[in-house]
């Protein structure tokens, strides 16, 4: 698992590679928020392009991120995320949070 | 209902042992030729399962995870996956939805992805002994299994 | 040298689980980031003794195959692979590169194998109780191993 | 494992996909053998273009072809043999059989 982090003017975004699981998400965690925190950015964008797995720890990491967002007047964004990751999305009812 | 192949594995409750569950499930049940979204539901479900006895189980020690599984002529596929840890206490309340003791970044999430991407789940624990879930889910073989 | 992970897996000895067995093995190394070559010999010399298990020790049965192995700090791997089957006469002959008792399609080369594959293997066997096979080698450990 | 025959003016062409291992190897060498006791070439060519994984089951292979074909008096060609593979095909002596 990789995380890459990139600025984009008030923008964080954290492009996620490979599977995010109990194991893998403690790294990508730290990463985005570190960023998140020095930045303090308006938008924050997690790409799950390259994502081939995620269970519902993923599920926590993206949750964790929501609040941490709130918290900065700021607001969280998923983006291309794949039918099968849809799946596990749609049954945490993370998209009733808000619109994606 | 005939058994056609099934196996054992036990490995230590380290986090990078998630990934090698529930990859070895997959190369298990590879011969019945499973579509990528029957496949993606039984990962999804053993790294739920394993990660549980990792984290809930096991919490501050290493204990050993036990996994079972079973191939039957049908299709179907039974896996087990057993610990020596913690146990459950009201195993109903633990299985709802967003119920969870392991803080922040847990969702609760964990049973209610077995239930829903399995077709059958059975959790059986006891306190200080340890948690047995059972799972089970039909694939229709889309390859003749011979041997 | 400390111990950073291990298994255990068993199996029958049907011959589709020859490719889960050297997937697995493949799975279960992933963490020390090993070269396409190193993975290879690996892969190769598991499938060498799991295929002896199943041709040779159960021939005519259906057995159970015991696989385990652990992952050393410094990137050393053994892999033990037993089965009760028929046992080995001699050893040192069945070692032999081109020996075999298998007849026209076994190369009887799966020992040379072994041997040239792996940095060790050992073979302890028994007349009617069965034969271990123990393998080591060592990678270089391409990653920070944590946990 | 998928093994593809073609026949080409005298020539028994068979591209292997996938892993050759003792369990996959009966199947690939009965498509084989059928059409080469059949078509009786003069040149049997293997091609492991497609190859991924090779034990001494695909040596035992080789070695039973090359058997065949000596038989028909023909010959056996390997062909797009990688390194990875080339390995075993080294190893077992294979090449001494004749120069490929
Ligand atoms: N193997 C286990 N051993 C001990 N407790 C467990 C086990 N599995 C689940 N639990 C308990 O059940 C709760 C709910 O589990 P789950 O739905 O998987 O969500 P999460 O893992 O996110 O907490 C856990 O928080 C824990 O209290
Ligand atoms: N696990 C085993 N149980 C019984 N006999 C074995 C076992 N492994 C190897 N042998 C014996 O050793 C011989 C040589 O084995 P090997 O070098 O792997 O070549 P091959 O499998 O092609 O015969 C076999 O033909 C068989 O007689």
């Amino acid at each position: 698992m990789a995380v890459k982090i990139e600025k984009r003017s008030g923008c964080v975004i954290a492009t996620l590679d490979g599977d995010i699981d109990h194991h893998t998400a403690k790294n990508i965690r730290e990463s985005i928020d570190s960023e998140v925190e020095k930045t303090k950015p308006k938008i924050l964008k997690l790409d799950f392009n390259k994502v081939n797995f995620m269970d519902s720890s993923g599920i926590g990491l993206i949750m964790g991120r929501y609040k941490l967002m709130k918290l900065l007047n700021g607001d969280l964004e998923l983006i291309n995320v794949s039918q099968r990751i849809g799946k596990i999305m749609r049954l945490s009812g993370i998209y009733k949070l808000k619109k994606y | 209902m005939k058994i056609i192949n099934e196996m054992r594995l036990v490995f230590p409750s380290k986090s990078l042992n998630e990934s090698f569950a529930r990859t070895t499930i997959a190369s298990f049940i590879s011969c019945l030729d499973p579509t990528i979204s029957e496949l993606a539901d039984i990962k999804t479900a053993v790294s739920e399962a394993v990660t549980n006895s990792i984290v809930h189980a096991y919490k501050e020690t290493v204990g050993s995870i036990y996994i079972s599984s079973q191939i039957y002529e049908n299709g179907k596929i039974t896996i087990k996956i057993k610990d020596k840890g913690s146990g459950i206490e009201d195993v109903k309340k633990a299985m709802e939805p967003l119920f969870t003791t392991g803080g922040e970044e847990r969702a609760g999430l964990g049973f209610a992805v077995m239930q829903s991407f399995m077709d059958k789940i059975k959790v059986i624990s006891k306190i200080g002994k340890g948690t047995t879930v059972t799972m089970e889910k039909t694939i229709i073989p889309r390859v003749k299994l011979n041997k």
